[in-house]
């Protein structure tokens, strides 16, 4: 609207030609909603702000393509790039190239091992531990104090989600539940709920997925058994809210990956401005959505 | 009796192709065998259930890429029709049209994939390899854009009945999903083995000149295998979609590959002309029990990808050495 | 058809070509390799569409043929090549794009009986359910011809169904076309083994060049007009010969054994002669050679080959020793055909064509390649193009080019003038008395008895593994060959 | 003076394979064309040299998958094989293992799974397709166990002249990347278009019978073509690892795919004995140009699937066409 068009003016008006400073957000995929979610909120923000904004996705979960969207977003004449680091090692040496072209960095979801202007994220082994400690409550409510868990994973290249399953496993040290050998689902809704359909088989207890498909595939499963195996996800879809109304899911971690979107982008305008960033390293938090505040989400 | 007995074993072996199903049925036997040591749910009523709904959606897109590789050709798009047929028919769904509108709209869809393959390979001859991974890309596309690029929401209440039809639902103590594919599976095979366009689908992967010299439509027959395959990537999606409860933009990532494996471990060769879709279940089948029955055993993902990479390698060179055995050299059978 | 042309790139495979077939006649469409012989029976059979013409089927212009509508019009076809579907039986073959239904379903009871009534008639015993791609070469062949009999066509078009066939075979499909002559049918035939034409023909067409040239009454003419007419001029000698003087022992195979159709086969090559090797179909020359060469392992066997004993394991060693084989199934074994005719000519020459690094060098690869072109001539728009594009007689020559292209001490020629016409089979012949001449082993095995009786100087005999005759030339007739070619060792009782 | 150049060209064209790569060629051209009128960006220095180190991989692996594809075979296992060399050098290097031994030690592995392959495929005659499916799936499991189911640490600093060899390093303005690929691109171009080893791949894609009786040694011909193609992978694996200067396990996913696309888009027949490396850097580049520019035009993921397989299917119908315009019907080449 109008006030999208004043800022406009004086953004440009701050910098030091007439061009619109560029913005490019780099996801580690495309499809998943998490992404979509960061990319709306940037692009929402990018609008109110008046700043040129691009979403450059890699086609599917690649370290290389990931640096190839950081190097032709460098081409592209990004005054500032924000990104979800694949790994934390992986795209550094690209992103220091990046900033050598005087670039500025604003990590959003996860950071990489280089400094940025600012970073937007969950701490995804904090968040994978607060899974846990909610299913050990769960199951201690249905009084069940030992039996095998089943974990789905992405695959096994995955950070976030090999740290969230990592501080899921942390919840569980000195309990007596036992923890099977995680599988990997890919992120396939169909393939992960095959793996919770044989987990549930296989007697567990509990299951835990990592992200938006193994969760939905793990409720499902649950759903379909009709059994007291009591799951826990991530991440926050349609398909997975109306599963925890329903009870097939406990519980889901909920990123806030439209924050980081809207927030990364006015740190990245800021740092392009020269302006100073003054908190540096948020989390933008994970809440906890169950049955009981399931309506707030919907 | 003894010698009638023997008869029927005898033209039970004579059917072609029936000589590497023999094989590889042993093979998926040892398996079970093992697994069953391994781990004692495997047997279980409650996995052998489970198991066969597994295995379903791998046999059905063996069954379509079977009558593809036996035409000579290959389709690498089953994967991404897959995906359409599930983002398509969810959306559809979630925008409120009656399940069995949706269905027949995306199964419109999900033909004309197979249509455009057929004729591109037949009729324009562009080798099926590039050509079916041209509408890959492209149907996958579509199974993005068809939702704005976003998974869809849940298909919800209104999508139960479709939901039970294709998954959830049980029939005489078996799940439906294995009862849709039982059937296909009998139509099919019945074309196949039975039928005109079975018998033309085996002369044109055998020698498509000799086919199209002995009046045999070429491109006719190219089509309608090409279409059987679409038409059961669709029936897969569907089954995905009314699994999951929503359409997700991935869905049959690789299918296109577990089906060629099913369909090759079963005795299709890549070449054309050669193959049975008994052997194909037997490929699906041994493809499942891998899958489940690792992970039953607990083997971490890197082992269960050596161990299923070994084993196909191991089923199909077995079946040479076997068949070969008394000719200690053997030229490619073309 | 009237005034029919067609091009290919850089061919003009039909110019201008006119004739006519009547009903109950048989009509032998003659020219050299490469006439335009196929290609005009494409035309006639809806393969390929011509540029120009126009066709006429009893009285009625055809526009627009395919295969299909020339097959309801009752043109039956047989193609040079085999056109068979190695995976499919003999029934599916020849009931194939005609399958009788019972319903929906494949009647496959009433199309075997049908099938095996066809065989019969044709003599040939074999099971209908077998899978065509297990039947020897003259087996496919006579299955192409049954399938082609089972359409009960007006118009039957052969082109050389007799190449692959032994003499019994032949005997047989000409008594059929004779009754189906009777019967009001006309025919086409195509053939290069003149001598046969005597048996069956009416009338012949001969074309050169892809032009017409005439039509006479087989009655009215002879074989050296038909020659003169088909090459544009005299050929003298049918079956030219040299007397060589009989030289040292150069090759000596002794006692190999492979499987049931080599039982202890030994002989002897000599300088200075040629060695044919006669035998009915699958009698079991083409294994004995291919175990020689390498191809299949054996059970015994050891070769001399100047008095030094040989370590054959693989093509490549008798090759290196200098024993090189020209293989019978020139689709098959013979060409690369979507390679160049210059890469197959080089193709077992890299080793003479390359420096010590194992690089090519270009000159030497086209000198050689022109050397043979000139030397065979083969008739070609270019060495680059495909194998595949030559007709089947060039094609043939390219295989057998590729083997002269290099010194050898023995030459194995399997059927080397099968499917090549008058002039070229004489450049055969006179390229064996060649090498006879430079004192080169020569072997032709050759299933034509007059060509080997013509040109060889000595023959062995095969049947069924096994050699059960040796004949010196000069005292060799048909009758005498024939008796040890059927020389079974009571194999009836055997195989029941 | 106008006659010679006439003749250079006419001399040009007369390579056979040549008219595919001038028809993709002159595609090529307008696709630039396009991107840049889209973007003014595309045509940046800094952009074609990013361009050129991202067609680099897929022109490898191309090279890879082209000799394999003339012998008649394909390679499935090329993008694990790059995952395995990826993942053994980075683990390596991690251990504190000098590249220079890390580099070699990679490069053993990587050829012993080309070995492998040709063998499966040459002497045991199992259909390539199969034998190569499975050798994908157990070098992704090898590429994964080899640190123990995870990622590896950063390279570090002892690594720094590893990965500006291989990626971040300058060679008169041009990224090393780009150098060792023309480097590689020239030796392998010698060898399949010069060499007696050329020439017998191309026989034994060509017809392996009439090969191996014209004297080649059909298994070692095989062998070779695989050789090169897990060498390429090997090279690709040291690039992305140089890249991400760590190992990740799931590098190389789908590259054999890219691989085929690059060498079928170039004119390499999948059946076997037809196209040249030429076409193949042709077809990289198209595969790499349409990536990057359609980033550039800022088409959306879907959008992107859609164009990129609209055009591969045109490009490869648009040959065909062309090259059989002036027979009005034609049967499949072989
Ligand atoms: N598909 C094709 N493409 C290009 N040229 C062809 C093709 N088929 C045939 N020719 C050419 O057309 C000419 C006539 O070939 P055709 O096969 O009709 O000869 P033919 O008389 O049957 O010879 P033969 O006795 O050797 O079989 C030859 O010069 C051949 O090279
Ligand atoms: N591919 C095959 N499969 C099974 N049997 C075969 C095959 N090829 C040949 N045979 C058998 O081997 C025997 C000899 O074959 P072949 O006809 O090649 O002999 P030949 O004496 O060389 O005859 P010719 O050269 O005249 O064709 C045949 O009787 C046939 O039964
Ligand atoms: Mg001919
Ligand atoms: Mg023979």
């Amino acid at each position: 609207g109008c006030g999208g068009k004043d800022k406009e003016e004086s953004s440009s008006g701050d910098s030091s030609d007439e061009k619109k400073s560029k913005v490019i957000l780099i996801t580690m995929d495309s499809t998943d909603q998490h992404w979509v979610s960061v990319d709306r909120g940037a692009k929402e923000e990018a609008d109110k702000l008046g700043v040129d904004y691009a979403w450059m996705a890699p086609d599917k979960k690649d370290d290389a393509q990931q640096i190839e969207r950081i190097n032709n977003a460098v081409a592209d004449g990004a005054d500032a790039i924000m990104i979800a680091a694949n790994g934390p090692d992986s795209i550094t040496s690209a992103l220091d190239e990046a900033k050598g072209e005087g670039i500025k960095i604003i990590y959003v979801d996860s950071p990489a091992n280089t400094e940025a202007e600012a970073t937007f994220a969950t701490d995804n082994e904090a968040a994978g531990r607060t899974a846990g400690e909610e299913l050990i409550k769960g199951l201690e409510a249905a009084k069940i104090t030992e039996g095998k868990i089943g974990i789905i994973g992405v695959n096994p290249a995955t950070q976030s989600t090999v740290d969230r399953e990592k501080g899921f496993r942390l919840a569980f040290e000195d309990s007596k539940y036992e923890l099977l050998e995680t599988q990997f689902g890919e992120g396939d809704a169909a393939k992960s709920q095959d793996i919770a359909d044989n987990y549930i088989t296989d007697g567990c207890v509990g299951i835990f997925g990592t992200n938006e498909g193994s969760t939905v595939g793990a409720g499902n499963a649950v759903k379909g058994d009709g059994g007291s195996v009591i799951a826990v996800g991530f991440d926050k879809s349609d398909a997975i809210l109306s599963l925890v109304e329903e009870g097939s899911l406990l519980c889901v971690m909920s990123q806030n990956p439209d924050v980081m979107g809207s927030e990364g982008m006015k740190a990245a305008v800021k740092a392009i401005n020269g302006e100073e960033i003054t908190e540096k390293d948020v989390d933008t938090g994970v809440s906890v959505i169950s049955k009981d505040n399931v309506a707030d989400f919907q | 009796m003894e010698k009638k007995k023997n008869g029927i074993v005898k033209k039970f072996l004579s059917i072609r192709g029936m000589g590497q199903v023999v094989t590889v049925t042993i093979g998926l036997i040892i398996m079970c065998v093992i697994f069953g040591i391994l781990s004692p749910s495997f047997f279980s009523g409650r996995n052998v259930g489970n198991l066969l709904r597994q295995i379903a959606p791998i046999l059905l897109v063996g069954i379509g890429q079977s009558y593809v590789m036996i035409t000579g050709n290959i389709d690498l798009s089953i994967g991404s029709v897959l995906g359409m047929s599930c983002m398509i028919s969810a959306t559809l769904m979630t925008k409120g049209i009656s399940p069995t509108v949706a269905v027949f709209i995306t199964l419109a869809a999900c033909l004309a994939v197979g249509l455009i393959n057929g004729l591109l390979v037949a009729q324009f001859h562009l080798p099926a390899f590039i050509a079916t991974l041209g509408t890959m890309q492209t149907a996958r596309g579509i199974a993005q854009i068809v939702n704005n690029n976003y998974n869809t929401d849940a298909i919800g209440k209104a999508a139960q009945g479709f939901r039970d039809f294709f998954y959830y639902g049980k029939l005489l103590g078996i799940y439906n999903t294995v009862w849709i594919t039982l059937v296909l599976f009998l139509v099919f095979n019945f074309l196949l083995s039975k039928t005109r366009t079975g018998r033309h689908i085996y002369a044109v992967g055998s020698n498509i000149d000799a086919a199209g010299l002995s009046g045999v439509n070429v491109v006719a027959t190219t089509v309608k295998a090409y279409l059987v395959s679409s038409f059961c990537a669709f029936t897969v999606g569907l089954i995905t979609c009314a699994t999951a409860g929503m359409g997700t933009m991935d869905a049959g990532n690789m299918y296109e590959m577990y089906a060629v494996a099913a369909s090759v471990i079963g005795g299709v060769s890549t070449l054309g002309g050669q193959g049975i879709l008994v052997g194909t279940i037997i490929g699906a089948a041994i493809w499942g029990v891998l899958q489940n029955g690792l992970q039953f055993a607990g083997a971490p993902v890197a082992m269960r990808n050596i161990v299923i990479g070994v084993i196909v390698v191991v089923s199909v060179l077995l079946d040479v050495i076997i068949r070969t055995g008394r000719k200690p050299k053997l030229k490619k059978s073309n | 058809m009237n005034h029919v042309s067609k091009t290919f790139p850089g061919v003009k495979a039909l110019d201008d070509v006119s004739f006519n077939l009547r009903a109950g006649e048989v009509m032998a469409l003659l020219g050299e390799n490469g006439a335009g012989k196929s290609t005009l029976v494409k035309v006639l059979s809806g393969v390929y569409i011509r540029d120009e013409g126009e066709v006429k089927i009893f009285g009625a212009e055809q526009t627009d043929l395919t295969p299909k509508k020339a097959q309801e019009l009752g043109i039956a076809i047989i193609h040079q090549e085999l056109n068979m579907c190695a995976h499919l039986s003999v029934t599916e073959n020849i009931f194939l794009g005609r399958e009788i239904r019972r319903g929906t379903t494949l009647a496959e009871k009433q199309m075997n009986k049908k099938a095996k009534a066809i065989l019969d008639e044709l003599n040939i015993n074999i099971n209908p359910k077998t899978i065509v791609g297990d039947l020897p070469v003259s087996k496919q062949q006579m299955v192409e011809i049954a399938k082609a009999l089972s359409m009960d066509a007006k118009i039957l078009i052969m082109d050389e169904p007799t190449s692959a066939l032994s003499s019994k075979e032949i005997d047989d499909l000409f008594s059929i076309i004779r009754k189906l002559k009777e019967a009001g049918r006309g025919i086409v035939y195509i053939s290069h083994r003149l001598e046969e034409l005597q048996h069956i023909v009416d009338r012949v067409s001969i074309m050169r060049d892809g032009k017409y040239i005439t039509s006479m009454n087989f009655a009215d003419t002879n074989m050296e007009e038909i020659i003169s007419y088909m090459v544009g001029r005299e050929i003298k000698e049918k079956f030219p010969r040299i007397s060589c003087k009989k030289g040292k022992k150069i090759m000596e195979i002794e006692n190999f054994n492979a499987g049931r159709m080599v039982r202890n086969i030994s002989f002897d090559v000599y300088e200075g002669e040629t060695l044919g090797i006669a035998g009915l179909m699958g009698a079991g020359r083409t294994e004995t050679t291919r175990v020689i060469f390498g191809i299949d392992p054996k059970e015994s066997g050891t070769v001399f080959l100047d008095g030094r004993e040989l370590k054959i394991h693989r093509p490549i060693d008798a090759i290196k020793a200098g024993i090189v084989l020209v293989p019978e199934d020139r689709k098959k074994d013979g060409l690369c055909v979507n390679l160049s005719i210059k890469d197959n000519i080089c193709l077992p020459n890299l080793d003479i064509i390359c420096n010590k690094a194992g690089v090519v060098k270009r000159k030497k690869e086209v000198e050689m390649t022109d050397n043979m072109v000139d030397q065979l001539k083969i008739k070609l728009p270019g060495t680059e193009v495909n194998a595949a594009t030559l007709s089947g007689g060039n094609q043939q020559k390219v295989v057998v080019g590729k083997w002269l292209a290099r010194k050898s001490r023995v030459v194995i020629f399997d059927e080397p003038t099968r499917g090549i016409d008058v002039a070229a089979k004489v450049e055969i012949y006179n390229l064996m008395n060649q090498l006879k001449k430079e004192g080169i082993g020569v072997v032709f095995i050759s299933s034509e008895m007059p060509e080997l009786i013509g040109v060889s100087d000595r023959i062995l005999i095969m049947c069924d593994g096994r050699m059960t005759g040796e004949l010196e030339t000069a005292a060799a007739t048909q009758d005498k060959i024939m008796m040890y070619a059927t020389k079974f060792e009571n194999k009836m009782e055997k195989s029941k």
